[in-house]
């Protein structure tokens, strides 16, 4: 095969899908970054009592990684069934993984 | 016709019997014959178990043998084309509920018998042994009454006794079949188990996790004694004087030997905190040595003079000098009149 | 690549071609031998085990010796013999089950392999400087209290087996998503196709965990961390748990693929669509998921408390459930067939009674209480052999029978098959089904010896005897192997007459292309539809064009030869630091072939459409 | 299955990643593999869980961790993100140049973040003395941390390697899926680096 630097198209329509799209990914990133802030200053300030704070910080992780997921992995398109079956699946596992090693470990 | 008949049919009972006792293996070694509470606990769940389990074996079976007489291919018909049937709706609902019914049935009591095994509330009225696995050896922790032993475990019979064990290195597990399920000796926690023996008798007991070379030989005996002679036991064991010198000139010997060759630096006589090795206080009282060899003098000065021998990779080989057999047998000696008190495995009612 | 073409190239031409090879049905072939090899290794070694065992007191081998013998049975068993076998199993069959012409990544496919290999090669070299010796859990504690380099061999063979079966895993499952044939949709796949999706989903899920628990392992061997280390706070328990949460789904992955071959034996020799289609498919899929959810059964007496031990034990039972449904399902699809008894249908039935026993014998050690006696004694290892030996092994005999001539091209003798079967049933039942007692008249396991007059000789000495009378059996199996290359019946394209597509190629072994034209698929069971509609063979879903193929590579081969160096580099940097030439070495060489093979372009090759005109005749 | 047998057609597809069975197998594959990592880094999430507070009389998280810097390494690795985001649209759009722009800004982005955390393993070594032998504590900090530096540094010699070797020939159906496969992988360690800062440095603040 032969290197070529390639001057083909892309047609207008999905340009103009595709940039949809990135809108909504500058949101998406816009919102994590805010989570990520609540997240700091929640802690940096010290205004939540810890029974409080780590439920909350673990909230926001998991909404910040529900938009790095859906957006920017594109989780929410179709086509993304069977990815989606064994991120769940490995969710899954890792959370019983979880339960494992934090609940019954020790005493 | 009719003796002989009986003769045959007597020695069929008998051979059924004999068959049925080495089926069950040896008294006081064996889970199938239980003398303990956490033993029939687990008894009762065996034969609950087995039979439900072996109600669907049968089914299994029986309708395996009926497709094997009915559906083979006959002959002349290999080119038969049977009905093609996708299924059968009710058919397949059956075998899922019953088999559910049945788990339900095993399930129930195997929740309430671990939470009846595991209910430590007792602890604080019973009497308590701080158990503590080694590499091939056992040490008892009498915590309330500050002595040790080791190998044998005392008990007194038809009492709760709370066993408290943990682990100085690797993981073992604590077993004695007839008496109890078994139970881990973890390093890093403590463990507890209790154990309740309904007839006097010695128990044999085992480690039951892999812990080394040494694993197949780290057996252990507990001795279940009437609760009198058990008091007589404490009081006998408590009252050891470790300085004190045998009568017998041999032994006297043997106990400067003893001393001398660095045995005290791991073996205590008495009570005493030290556990490199077994505590070795009423040492004539015990039927094995190491647990796993005939209590003999012979088999004794063996040991002393190569432990390897009789326990590969234990951890007394080679940490002290050498020893001429004349010197171990005086130390031999000198253990085998250690005998604190007269409470004996033979006093388990045997 | 007729075989007359095969036998004519040159020994050395043979070798390059295996040796390189990205093709999925010589994939199988090496994986078969490689894993029969293994199985070869570690039941000599059961043997060994056994004459230990014979007698009480018995000195035929050391006890630290004992201890390497059943560490290294108990490993090589399970990852060098039973998985690969499994794994060289589906690389035969599964892509010709859903239509395709080879797996989704044909080169990974040839790493995994060498991968398994150099890990296994590498586990088996422990042999001449002292083996593992912790028991194939190799517990934390022990593990790291066992002296030599016998661990690290363990943790580095198996590390490097490992990543070759994670990502076997996941090329299994890209090639079902993405390349099955058109009209192939997943509920038409054959069970064994289910199986092995579902299999690599646990391999998926599963192999992490061990990574990482070997990881923390070999940090703590080698690098003096202290995950484990109880004196700076460490945790052994955590071992345990990352083993078993592995090791459960593990004990699927052994036996759901011969499920999923069992279904497919079954409607074959019945001559009967398999029955409950769905609710075998969904019963799979439930064992799956449950399989996670149950590990701590293997732990029930580390003391962790009576609510973890309940829930575990429950989960546990549950799984009896859908295995049932199993059971039922394959006694309905013989029901009202017509069943054919050769050689592969045998094993088949044979693994039913065999299987159900030692199901029944798991629901039991499921009942926490009742484990309390069972756990770590022979009740349990009856219990695992009753499993692995009477369905993984018997299902492996199975596939064995029925595929070959897929694989081969040639029936294996159907005589030898049957005196095989029956010396290792007989001898299989009487090694094991005694040791359930053993275990429960107060034999632990991993027990060097017993002692005598404690009522356990007897028992011992009769499943010594089944040991051999199983050794018999293989032994028969292998001449039967011999004889059936030289004179073997040379077999047709579907010799069994078969349902699925693996028998619609052109010839037994398929040509290298699997197919010329990919099948259209019209309901399950597709070739059974088109020979009753009269068809015979497949209606193709493409016109005949040209078929692009991979390129063959050496690069596996080198890169898998990285890594076994570097093993070597890691197990004796903590003697020598000179050793960390191989290491980094290893590493580098490991590296750059994977480098190599990123940067250069490998758009494969195409079979000009001319070319397979002419093959047609 | 052989429908297209050129990797470079005249117009782009809406998906050059996934226009080719290649394409689609290893968008499959990568994120089947990531499925594998969930449970791999829940194993190591769970090992520091189970020991953060085994400190062994040594310096625990609550002594050590400064906010400062994570919220700055924080904000590299989310940003590195989104360029990688960019990057995506522009292959979309076949803008080869500003795709390959996008990702240097990526590796850059990821270097930044992989400098800041071995001043930080530094830093507590030479400050505190707690090393990966100090305690089961710092066994599993530097274990769970590190597997996702190493995951960090990992991504950025891919990346480096792809843009070098793709350099002089744009962008086609052959390497789209290669640059979609690494954006796919580069999210997933920010994923976890949310994981990481939220359980690591923020709970272990909190105590
Ligand atoms: C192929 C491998 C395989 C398979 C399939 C299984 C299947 C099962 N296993 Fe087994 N197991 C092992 C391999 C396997 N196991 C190994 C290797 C070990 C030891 C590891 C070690 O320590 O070294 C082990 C250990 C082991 C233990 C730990 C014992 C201990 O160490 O103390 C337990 C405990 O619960 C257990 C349970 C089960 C159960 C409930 C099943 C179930 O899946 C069985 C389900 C099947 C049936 C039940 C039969 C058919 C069903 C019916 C006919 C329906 C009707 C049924 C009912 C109503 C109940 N297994
Ligand atoms: C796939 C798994 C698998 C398989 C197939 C087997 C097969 C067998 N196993 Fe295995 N076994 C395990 C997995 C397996 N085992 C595991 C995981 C353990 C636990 C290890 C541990 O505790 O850590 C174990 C432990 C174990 C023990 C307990 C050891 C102990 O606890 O002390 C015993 C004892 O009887 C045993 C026996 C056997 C026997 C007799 C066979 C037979 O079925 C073997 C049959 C095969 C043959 C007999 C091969 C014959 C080959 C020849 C004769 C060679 C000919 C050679 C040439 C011509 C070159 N096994
Ligand atoms: C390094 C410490 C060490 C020293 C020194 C040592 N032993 Fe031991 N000894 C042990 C250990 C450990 C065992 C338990 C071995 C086992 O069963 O695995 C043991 C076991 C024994 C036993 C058997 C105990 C039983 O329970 O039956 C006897 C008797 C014995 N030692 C005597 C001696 C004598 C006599 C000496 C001195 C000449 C000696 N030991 C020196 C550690 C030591
Ligand atoms: Cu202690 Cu085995
Ligand atoms: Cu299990």
């Amino acid at each position: 095969m032969t290197d070529n630097t390639n001057t083909n198209t892309v047609n207008a329509y999905n340009k103009r899908k595709n940039k949809e799209e990135m809108k909504k990914q500058i949101i998406s990133f816009a919102l994590m970054i805010g989570l990520t802030l609540i997240a700091f200053v929640v802690v940096a300030t010290g205004s939540m009592s810890k029974m409080f704070a780590i439920p909350v910080l673990f909230i926001l992780a998991l909404v910040q990684v529900a938009f790095q997921f859906y957006y920017f992995m594109h989780m929410k398109d179709k086509d993304h069934e069977m990815p989606s079956v064994l991120i769940y699946g490995g969710v899954w596992a890792a959370f019983l993984t979880l339960c494992g090693l934090v609940l019954i470990s020790w005493w | 016709m009719k003796g002989w008949m009986g003769k045959i049919k007597a020695l069929l009972v008998f051979s059924a019997l004999a068959l049925f006792l080495t089926a069950c293996g040896k008294d006081n070694l064996t889970a199938l014959v239980p003398k303990g509470y956490g033993a029939q606990s687990s008894m009762d769940l065996i034969i609950l178990t087995t039979v439900v389990m072996s109600f669907v074996f049968l089914v299994v079976i029986i309708a395996l043998v009926i497709v094997l007489m009915r559906y083979r291919e006959k002959k002349g018909q290999e080119d038969y084309i049977p009905k093609q049937v996708e299924g059968n709706q009710a058919l397949e609902t059956v075998w899922t509920v019953i088999p559910i019914i049945l788990v339900i049935i095993m399930a129930v009591p195997t929740i309430l018998a671990s939470f009846d095994l595991a209910d430590n509330s007792g602890a604080s009225k019973h009497l308590n042994v701080k158990v503590t696995g080694n590499q091939y050896w056992w040490h008892f922790d009498y915590e309330n009454d500050e002595f040790q032993t080791s190998q044998d475990l005392y008990i007194p019979v038809g009492e709760r006794v709370y066993l408290n064990m943990i682990s100085s290195d690797v993981v073992h597990s604590f077993w004695v079949p007839s008496i109890s399920g078994k139970l881990d000796v973890n390093p890093e926690n403590t463990n507890t188990l209790y154990i309740e023996a309904y007839e006097e008798g010695v128990y044999w007991g085992k480690c039951a996790e892999l812990c080394g070379p040494g694993h197949s030989l780290m057996d252990f005996k507990v001795i279940a004694v009437s609760k009198e002679e058990y008091e007589q036991w404490v009081a006998d064991m408590k009252a050891v004087d470790p300085e004190e010198v045998p009568q017998d000139a041999v032994a006297a010997e043997g106990k400067e030997l003893f001393e001398a060759n660095g045995c005290m630096g791991c073996h205590a006589i008495g009570a005493s905190p030290a556990q490199v090795g077994p505590n070795l206080t009423n040492y004539a009282n015990r039927t094995t040595v190491a647990g796993v060899k005939e209590h003999s003098k012979d088999v004794l000065v063996q040991w002393i003079l190569n432990p390897e021998q009789y326990k590969p990779g234990n951890l007394m080989t080679g940490k002290y000098p050498e020893l001429s057999e004349d010197e171990a047998d005086k130390i031999a000696e000198y253990l085998l009149q250690l005998d604190a008190t007269d409470i004996t495995p033979e006093s388990a009612g045997k | 690549m007729s075989i007359a073409a095969t036998q004519k190239r040159s020994f050395g031409a043979f070798l390059w071609d295996y040796l390189t090879t990205v093709d999925h049905k010589k994939i199988a072939h090496l994986y078969l031998f490689g894993g029969g090899f293994f199985f070869l290794l570690g039941g000599l070694e059961a043997v060994v085990i056994r004459i230990q065992l014979i007698k009480p007191e018995n000195d035929f081998i050391s006890a630290g010796f004992y201890n390497e013998m059943i560490t290294m049975h108990g490993t090589t068993m399970i990852f060098l013999a039973a998985m690969p076998i499994i794994i060289g199993l589906m690389n035969a069959a599964m892509p010709l089950q859903i239509g395709a012409r080879d797996v989704a990544f044909p080169f990974l496919n040839a790493l995994s392999f060498w991968l398994f290999l150099f890990g296994g090669l590498l586990l088996n070299i422990s042999w001449f400087t002292g083996a593992p010796d912790a028991g194939w859990t190799s517990y934390a504690s022990l593990a790291l209290d066992s002296p030599g380099h016998g661990i690290d061999f363990y943790i580095a063979g198996l590390q490097i087996a490992g990543a070759g079966t994670l990502m076997g895993g996941i090329n299994f499952l890209a090639t079902i998503v993405n390349m099955r044939a058109p009209g192939m949709t997943y509920m038409r796949m054959p069970l064994f196709t289910w199986a092995t999706f579902i299999t690599s989903v646990l391999i998926l899920f599963a192999f992490p965990a061990l990574t990482i628990n070997l990881f923390l392992l070999m940090f703590d061997r080698m690098f003096g961390t202290a995950f484990f280390d109880v004196a700076l706070g460490g945790n052994t328990i955590i071992y345990q748990h990352l083993f078993w949460i592995f090791g459960h789904p593990e004990v699927y992955i052994l036996i759901l693929p011969l499920f999923g071959l069992f279904s497919d034996v079954f409607s074959t020799f019945s001559k009967k669509r398999l029955f409950g289609y769905t609710a075998m498919v969904f019963a799979t899929m439930l064992i799956a998921f449950l399989g996670f959810m149950v590990w701590a059964h293997h732990m029930f007496t580390v003391g962790l408390g009576p609510v973890a031990n309940s829930i575990f034990a429950v989960g546990t039972m549950a799984i009896a459930v859908p295995t049932g449904i199993k059971i039922f399902n394959w006694l309905a699809t013989m029901w009202g067939g017509s069943v054919r008894i050769n050689t592969a249908m045998l094993w088949s039935l044979g693994f039913i009674p065999s299987f159900t026993i030692g199901g029944m014998t798991g629901v039991m050690l499921g009942s926490a209480v009742a484990d309390y006696q069972y756990h770590d004694t022979y009740f349990v290892v009856a219990h695992f052999h009753y499993v692995i030996v009477g369905g993984t092994v018997f299902g492996i005999f199975a596939g064995l029978h029925y595929w070959w001539p897929l694989m081969f091209g040639r029936i294996l003798h159907e005589g030898m098959g049957k005196l095989t079967f029956w010396t290792f049933f007989i001898g299989f039942h009487l090694t094991f089904f005694i040791q359930h007692f053993l275990g429960l008249m107060g034999m632990p396991r991993r027990y060097w010896v017993f002692l005598e007059d404690q009522g356990l000789d007897l028992g011992n000495f009769i499943s010594t005897i089944g040991a051999f009378f199983m050794s018999f059996g293989v032994i028969v199996f292998l001449i039967n192997i011999i004889y059936t290359a030289v004179k073997g019946e040379k077999a047709s394209a579907d010799p069994w007459d078969g349902r699925t597509l693996e028998w619609a190629t052109a010839s037994s072994p398929p040509p290298y292309y699997n197919f010329k034209q990919l099948p259209l698929t019209r309901g399950l069971d597709p070739l059974w539809i088109e020979k009753r509609e009269g068809n015979g063979k497949m209606t193709p879903a493409e016109p005949l064009g040209d078929i692009h193929m991979p390129n063959g590579s050496f690069t596996p081969f080198l890169m898998s030869l990285g890594f076994f160096i570097a093993g070597f580099g890691f197990i004796y940097q903590t003697d020598n630091s000179l050793w960390h030439i191989a290491l980094f070495g290893g590493m580098a060489f490991a590296l750059g072939c994977m480098i190599y093979r990123s940067i250069k372009d490998d758009h494969g090759y195409y079979i000009p459409k001319a070319e397979l005109e002419r093959e047609a005749d | 299955m052989s429908q297209d047998h050129s990797l470079y057609p005249e117009t782009m597809p809406q998906h050059p990643e996934r226009a080719t069975l290649e394409g689609k197998n290893k968008f499959m594959g990568l994120w089947f593999f990531l499925g594998g990592e969930t449970v791999l880094f829940a194993c190591l999430f769970g090992t520091y869980l189970a020991l953060k507070d085994s400190t062994a009389g040594g310096p625990s998280s609550e002594d050590m961790f400064g906010l400062g810097l994570v919220f700055i390494m924080t904000m590299l690795l989310l940003t590195s993100s989104l360029t990688s985001v960019y990057a995506m649209y522009h292959m979309r759009n076949n803008e080869f140049k500003k795709m390959m722009l996008w990702l240097g800004i990526t590796a850059l982005l990821g270097m930044g973040f992989l400098g800041l955390e071995i001043y930080e393993f530094a830093h507590y070594i030479t400050e505190y003395g707690f090393t990966f032998r100090s305690s089961a504590f710092g066994s599993a900090f530097y274990a769970l941390v590190g597997f996702h530096g190493g995951h960090v540094t990992f991504g950025i010699c891919w990346i480096i390697t792809l843009m070098i070797r793709n350099a002089k020939r744009g962008l086609n159906l052959y390497n789209a899926p290669k640059f979609n496969t690494f954006s796919l992988y580069w999210h997933f360690i920010d994923v976890i680096w949310v994981f990481v800062f939220t359980v690591v440095y923020l709970m272990g603040k909190v105590g």
